[in-house]
């Protein structure tokens, strides 16, 4: 409740509701159906400014709070909440939301109004991922979230997208069904289908190590964690350029939120006893797919793998606790890790996405996105190259950018768990600029490759305002993070007390 | 000392970058110039004023300006620490801006990215007063990773140039793996501190000395310090460009010369200098870390002098002294005299900023001929460039009463006193670098500016000195590069100059020993006559004399003769060879490997799509069974009883 | 004794008919041992006092079932030497699991003591015991629905087996009852009111 | 005097004949019904020994209720064969395998 009107349920079902409108409005008048979803969008971000400052960041309980009853006879809610966690994600959807809506402007010819309808809905379904706190909620949002995005890039997508979309939608759909099968476990056990009954069940070991289990696929292909990622690089290569932002801005969060929200406090004894494998994952996901960048010729490939490795800090940070607690004797020295990645979560968000917006600027002006084809475009498109360079540092993790905050926080805790740990996890720091700069160099600077990069013209105003606004949010939480990190001190706090605690049955 | 003030001495060339790099074509040349001048010169204006206030016993300034982040108790906050060390640092840093800013005006006047070239170095002289100011590790290292940034706009300045934007991805990958460790360092501090604040980090120094780090591979632990201070000193190699991370500092000469004399020899490659003088705490507690720097200072400082001798291009033997140097500096913190470090840090920054301007000037006047084969007799034609270029010369090989020699001496007397493990080795090398030093840096300066006149036809015509807004720096360099040893050495190094900010134990302090015979700067300067440098910095100026301008020829024969070693310098000992073809190509290799062999082939094509292709591939097989025959249906029908009715008789 | 006697007799007959029905060469010759099979069948019953069944197997089996087929056999020309290409090349692996079948039953009747005494003899009948009339009453009281089903299946059977069949030849006019009752007058006289036609 | 295991065992052997006699018989599908004639017979005959040796009617009662459907059913495959052979001349299995997978 805020003011007295659910904001919540606002937030999901107003953008819900845009883009049934934005449809009804349909493609023969698409100039009105752009600034309808235009409005929907901006509407949606602005009611985000509310919920951030009127939420009490000295508490770790839900807020926000709404209950109805959903479906009776399995006892689910249709229960909405917030916390720390959950709320920065919700407001980097509706963030994010809007530069994708204004970037698809004039590019998007075929079916416009559906293009932009399946955006908010998507936007819609992803706050209702963040905000439910009922499990069989969650789910449902889960899985409606992907029919959009398997649209967009299914519609909108390039020419392999059939097979790119189908392997997107199946590997998620593969880990979810057994994400289903330990709610419904859960379910039996617990009564009912509230997140905080189940982070308070008691289980026993073997029963928490295959809940775990089923956790982690479903939000290890989420992630993606690295055996499960091949399907990043198709679904980016072929979504079209809002598709991509969106998909890496987002949706790649929903597996590190599943991570804190449900592995960590429901199965902490698991999380205990098999955290050395989700580290071990998320180190070869750093330092494998570090190298696997390095090797690409496609833009988006190359963000994409990039992506993959900046989520490894994500999980990497997340499961250091155990190990700190072992080392230091203490589960404090973890917030460090859970902090930096939560910030590295953000900033991955915002970094990624306006890299994907450059790609998106090059591609619209030349249909290509090898980077062979490019060459010296900083030339012809100086603005452009600013921005591009900017980005590209703060992808490589430059203080002073957000890209370095989290990436810092993460490796001084995992210097607390074990030295080695830091020393795999900072190679980022050269690989990252590695690749990233790599990139830079064959396509920014350098001189004018060809006669087409000769043809290209600079930033249109429209461009020029969304990769402001994104570069703007990158350096403001670069260079004072405090405010994001103060709003989830108390739910982290609390996560970590959840930790402490073991939730076998004293039989 | 106004907190304010202090805020605006970094902020000023933020504010004039910011200003003329975004609005520079609005603004124009002229304007955004005198705006990047004015700032540099108003905060170096503040950074003297700030030095006078610390002379004259105003305490030390550490507070914080605002906390960047609050995780875990640790407060990481941006704040500034103001002491002896960082002020003098701040001085020099301004004041070699400034001379650099005024001689950009000249050297990038017919350059299109004018109003973006000074934007990039007053952004410089921004993170490079951010750096020095920090009072703890997060602002260092935002320091330190915004000057490598910098660095790699300002190599990259010419980005038509397929070798410069080569030159910075390779300076800024190197510098990042210096990075790479400096970090572990400070996640080991604050694995040991719990906060990242120099002071608490200086106090609990001793208790972490005692402990080990049990790291999961080794069953006997590191000894705690020694990892932080090794971590944190791999992190100055690569800004210092330390030997196996030296390989940037010869490219980074691809950039304009001016950066190359502001970043390149005064003020970035001195950061990691600075940063081991200021973490003098941390380091005096680990003996083996000490080692470690001065063995690699040792090689560097004389296995890079000898790449000098046989390179031709101007700036790259510059850029080659400027090495050596540094490799002086990392002996004397080596060997726990910081002071003489940070002293002849102070007086290099002079010199070589004064010689490598004094090339741009000669590289301007020749039109851009970098080669020093098609140069010679400039003597006539270019006094002042001459003038002051031989000062900084003789400043830099040492002559006595030079400001070079103060430091120079000071810091052989220093190693010669210690004894430390790897001392002996560093004293060889060090003296054995003056005469290296010698012949390189004369013979550069008979190369260009003695001798018959060598110009080509195209240079010839073009020929025209520079003006004076070139030529004012040089002198202004040159008077410091001339006096200021003389003068500040007595206050700086035996006068206790430092104070607090640099602590060193009494066991290792050499620099009071050395300080126990000296009895004056003349004195010290007429004692040296007769001592061992001298004589090596003569015999170097006369072999390079006699090879040069009396018989090349010989030169020539001697490098025949000795082609193996000649070639061995030429290549710089294989470093670039052995980066480029064998890590490059390893990790080139590595990720195709990966990419290949481990997402498309295992990955992809056995797991994902293999599985699909199963399906297919089962289907197949199974439709044949259902073959149309109603027999074949009966027959399967009766197998199937058959096995169930045998699976029931076992069941029993 | 003698009933053992009997029964043995009729077994073998009854499993040689069941050889011939499988392989005889002429259908015709697989119809009759079919026949025979009932026929010993329906006297096996007889012995185990289940003589309603027997008849009503007699009747119906071999009177109605095994006439349609030889009805059938009879009508469909089917051209007797194709039919007698003998057997399938598999013939061996058919007998063999056969045998298997056999040899599992019986081991199952033998070796399985599923709680039944299978080597006791029937219980002796109480005196005035009527097959039929119990039967009948099982059959009426219990059961009645069920055969009201039956009935209807059969009902179907005739109905389907008879539209299967049928055939009209082309060119056959038949009387359609329904449409000749139906006929009004206005469909087969048209009253046309003319002019006198002017006398020439 | 006849035990059940006499009658049972009869039966299995009916049984296991007009099997046979279906998968190993490739020449008409009349020979086909007439073995599945056999095999409810055989079936009948499990249940006539059983309602009888345990004195339930019931047994007797579906013996009837086998006999309406094995009516049914033969007419139905012989107006089928019928059929067939109208369309196709010949009841050969060999040909009749158009419903394949």
């Amino acid at each position: 409740m805020l003011h007295g009107f659910d904001i919540l349920s606002l937030l999901i079902w107003l953008p819900v509701g845009g883009g049934v409108a934005v449809l009804a409005i349909g493609d023969t008048r698409a100039r009105l159906a752009r600034w309808v979803a235009l409005l929907v969008a901006l509407a949606t971000f602005v009611l985000c400014v509310p919920l951030w400052l009127e939420f009490d960041t000295t508490t770790a309980a839900f807020q926000y709070l709404e209950r109805l009853s959903w479906i009776n006879q399995l006892h689910a809610d249709y229960y909405l909440g917030v916390d720390g966690i959950s709320l920065p994600l919700i407001v980097l959807t509706a963030f994010m939301t809007v530069p994708v809506i204004i970037a698809g402007w004039s590019v998007v010819e075929k079916r416009p109004a559906q293009y932009y309808a399946a955006f908010l809905i998507l936007e819609g379904l992803m706050i209702g991922v963040f905000s439910a706190l009922d499990a069989l909620l969650f789910y449902f949002f889960w899985e409606a979230m992907l029919i959009p995005m398997f649209l967009i890039i299914g519609i909108w997508g390039g020419p392999r997208r059939v097979y790119a979309t189908l392997k997107f939608f199946l590997y998620t759909f593969l880990g979810s069904v057994l994400m289903l099968v330990a709610l419904i476990f859960l379910y039996l056990k617990a009564g009912d289908y509230t997140i905080a009954g189940f982070q308070s069940l008691p289980l026993t070991l073997a029963e928490q190590r295959w809940i775990f289990l089923a956790f982690l696929v479903a939000f290890a292909v989420k992630v993606p964690m690295w055996p499960v990622h091949t399907w990043l690089p198709d679904a980016h290569v072929e979504a079209p350029t809002g598709g991509s932002v969106i998909l890496a801005a987002i949706m790649l969060k929903m597996g590190g939120y599943g991570l804190l929200r449900f592995s960590l406090p429901i199965t902490p004894d698991a999380s205990r006893e098999l955290d050395w494998l989700v580290i071990g994952l998320s180190l070869i996901a750093v330092v494998y797919i570090g190298f696997v960048a390095l090797m690409q010729s496609d833009m988006k490939k190359l963000i994409a793998y990039s992506s993959v490795a900046h989520m490894g800090f994500v999980t990497l940070g997340a499961f250091l606790a155990f190990d700190i607690q072992g080392s230091t004797g203490a589960l404090r020295g973890a917030i460090n890790g859970l902090d930096g990645a939560m910030v590295q979560m953000i900033s991955h968000g915002l970094i990624s996405g306006a890299l994907f917006l450059c790609i998106g600027v090059m591609y619209d002006r030349l249909h290509s996105r090898e980077i062979s084809a490019y060459g010296g475009v900083i030339n012809v498109m100086p603005k452009f190259g600013a921005f591009m360079v900017l980005f590209a540092l703060a992808n490589s993790g430059l203080p002073g950018t957000s890209g370095f905050v989290g990436e810092f926080l993460v490796i001084l805790a995992a210097f607390k768990a074990n030295v080695w740990f830091a020393f795999l996890a900072a190679t980022t720091l050269i690989l990252g600029a590695a690749y990233t700069l790599w990139l830079v160099k064959r396509v920014i600077f350098g001189p004018i490759a060809n006669d087409h990069v000769a043809a290209m013209q600079d930033l249109n105003g429209r461009e020029f305002l969304v990769l402001a606004m994104l570069a703007v949010a990158v350096l403001a939480l670069g260079l004072w993070p405090a405010p994001l990190v103060r709003t989830m001190e108390a739910t982290v706090q609390h996560l970590l007390q959840q930790l402490a605690v073991s939730k076998i049955p004293v039989a | 000392m106004n907190a304010n003030l202090l805020l605006a001495i970094p902020m000023l060339p933020l504010a004039a970058a910011i200003i003329a790099g975004l609005g520079g074509r609005v603004l124009g040349r002229a304007v955004s110039a005198g705006l990047a001048i004015a700032a540099v010169a108003a905060s170096c204006l503040l950074s003297m004023q700030v030095l006078n206030q610390l002379l004259h016993g105003t305490a030390n300034y550490n507070a914080s300006v605002y906390t960047w982040l609050l995780s875990d108790g640790v407060n990481m906050q941006v704040g500034f620490l103001i002491d002896r060390l960082s002020a003098l640092m701040m001085v020099v840093v301004t004041f070699v801006s400034l001379c650099v800013h005024v001689y950009t005006v000249g050297y990038m006047h017919d350059d299109a990215g004018f109003q973006r070239f000074f934007a990039y170095i007053a952004l410089f002289t921004f993170a490079m007063l951010m750096l020095v100011m920090s009072n703890n590790f997060l602002q260092l290292f935002f320091g330190w990773e915004a000057v490598g940034v910098v660095s790699y706009l300002l190599i990259g300045f010419w980005y038509t140039r397929p070798s410069a934007i080569f030159a910075n991805l390779k300076a800024f990958l190197v510098n990042r793996v210096g990075d790479f460790g400096f970090l572990l360092g400070i996640a080991g501090v604050l694995y040991y501190t719990g906060s990242l604040d120099y002071q608490v980090a200086f106090n609990w120094a001793p208790a972490i000395a005692k402990q080990t780090l049990h790291v999961a591979g080794t069953a006997a632990g590191w000894p705690a310090m020694t990892v932080i201070c090794i971590c944190l000193f791999v992190g100055a190699m690569g800004k210092s460009a330390q030997v196996p991370l030296h390989v940037w500092l010869p490219d980074s000469m691809e950039g304009p010369t001016p950066i190359s004399a502001l970043i390149h020899a005064a003020t970035m490659v001195t950061a990691g200098i600075f940063m081991v003088a200021r973490m003098s705490p941390l380091f005096e507690q680990s003996e083996t870390a000490l080692s470690f720097v001065l063995v690699i200072g040792a090689t560097t400082a004389l296995f890079m002098g000898f790449l000098g001798i046989v390179n031709n291009d101007i700036k790259r033997v510059v850029a080659y002294s400027t090495l050596s140097q540094l490799g002086y500096m990392t002996v004397a913190l080596g060997v726990s005299a910081y002071s003489v470090a940070i002293f002849h840090l102070m007086t290099h920054a002079f010199f070589k900023a004064l010689l490598f301007l004094a090339a741009g000037a000669v590289i301007i006047a020749m039109h851009h001929e970098q080669d020093m084969r098609k140069m010679g007799g400039l003597r006539v034609r270019m006094p002042v460039t001459y003038w002051t270029s031989l000062i900084g010369a003789l400043a830099l090989i040492g002559t006595p009463f030079f400001s070079g020699f103060y430091s120079k001496d000071a810091l052989i007397e220093a190693v010669h006193a210690s004894h430390r493990w790897g001392a002996g080795y560093a004293y060889v090398c060090v003296t054995a670098g003056v005469f290296v030093t010698a012949f390189y840096t004369f013979r550069m300066i008979f190369m260009t500016f003695h001798g018959p006149s060598r110009l080509d036809h195209h240079a010839e015509e073009h020929f025209h000195d520079v003006g004076w807004d070139m030529k004012g720096p040089l002198v202004a360099l040159a008077i410091p590069s001339l006096l200021i040893g003389y003068f500040t050495i007595q206050p700086v190094l035996f006068g206790g100059y430092f104070g607090d900010a640099i602590r060193v134990l009494e066991s290792n302090d050499v620099v009071a020993e050395i300080g126990r015979e000296f009895h004056g700067a003349a004195v010290f300067a007429l004692h040296a006559v007769l001592s061992l440098p001298l004589w090596l910095a003569a015999a170097g100026v006369y072999c390079a004399w006699h090879f040069v301008l009396r018989r090349p020829d010989q030169a020539t024969a001697i490098q025949a003769r000795f082609n193996w070693l000649y070639r061995l310098l030429v290549n710089k000992y294989y470093f670039d060879w052995f980066n480029e073809n064998v890590l490059a190509r390893a990790a080139r290799g590595l990720g195709l490997a990966l990419w290949r062999g481990g997402d498309q082939a295992v990955i992809d094509g056995v797991l994902v799509d293999g599985s699909a292709g199963a399906v297919g591939w089962i289907a197949g097989r199974v439709r044949r069974i259902q073959n149309g025959f109603l027999y074949s249906y009966a027959f399967w029908m009766i197998v199937s009883l058959v096995l169930i009715l045998g699976w029931f008789l076992v069941r029993v | 004794m003698l009933v053992t006697v009997l029964f043995y007799t009729f077994a073998t007959i009854l499993v040689a008919a069941g050889v011939g029905v499988i392989t005889s060469r002429n259908p015709v010759h697989a119809a009759l041992s079919l026949v025979l099979c009932f026929l010993t069948s329906a006297v096996l019953w007889m012995l185990i006092e289940a003589e309603f069944l027997a008849i009503v197997l007699v009747l119906v089996y071999v009177g109605a079932v095994m006439v349609l087929f030889l009805f059938v056999v009879m009508m469909l020309d089917i051209n007797v030497e194709e039919l007698k290409r003998g057997f399938t090349r598999y013939a061996w692996l058919g007998w063999l699991v056969t045998g298997i079948v056999i040899a599992e039953i019986v081991g199952v009747i033998v070796q399985r003591r599923l709680g039944l005494d299978v080597t006791r003899g029937a219980a002796p009948l109480p005196p005035g015991y009527s097959n039929a009339t119990e039967l009948g009453t099982a059959l009426f009281t219990r059961y009645a629905y069920a055969v009201e089903l039956a009935a209807m299946l059969l009902l179907v059977a005739i109905i389907a087996a008879i539209s299967l069949t049928l055939r009209r030849r082309r060119g056959l006019k038949l009387q359609d009852i329904s449409a000749q009752v139906a006929v009004r007058a206005g469909d087969r006289v048209r009253i046309v009111k003319m002019k006198s036609e002017p006398r020439p | 005097m006849i035990t059940l295991g006499h009658m049972l065992t009869l039966s299995a052997v009916l049984f296991a004949l007009s099997v046979a006699g279906i998968f190993i018989n490739r020449r008409n599908v009349l020979l086909l019904l007439m073995c599945i004639e056999l095999l409810l017979l055989s079936a009948n005959f499990n249940f006539v020994a059983f309602s009888r040796y345990l004195g339930f009617v019931d047994g007797q009662v579906f013996v009837f209720f086998i006999l309406t459907v094995a009516a049914a059913e033969s007419a139905i495959g012989l107006a089928i064969l019928v059929v067939l052979f109208r369309e196709r001349r010949s009841i050969n299995v060999e040909d009749l395998n158009t419903l394949r997978g």
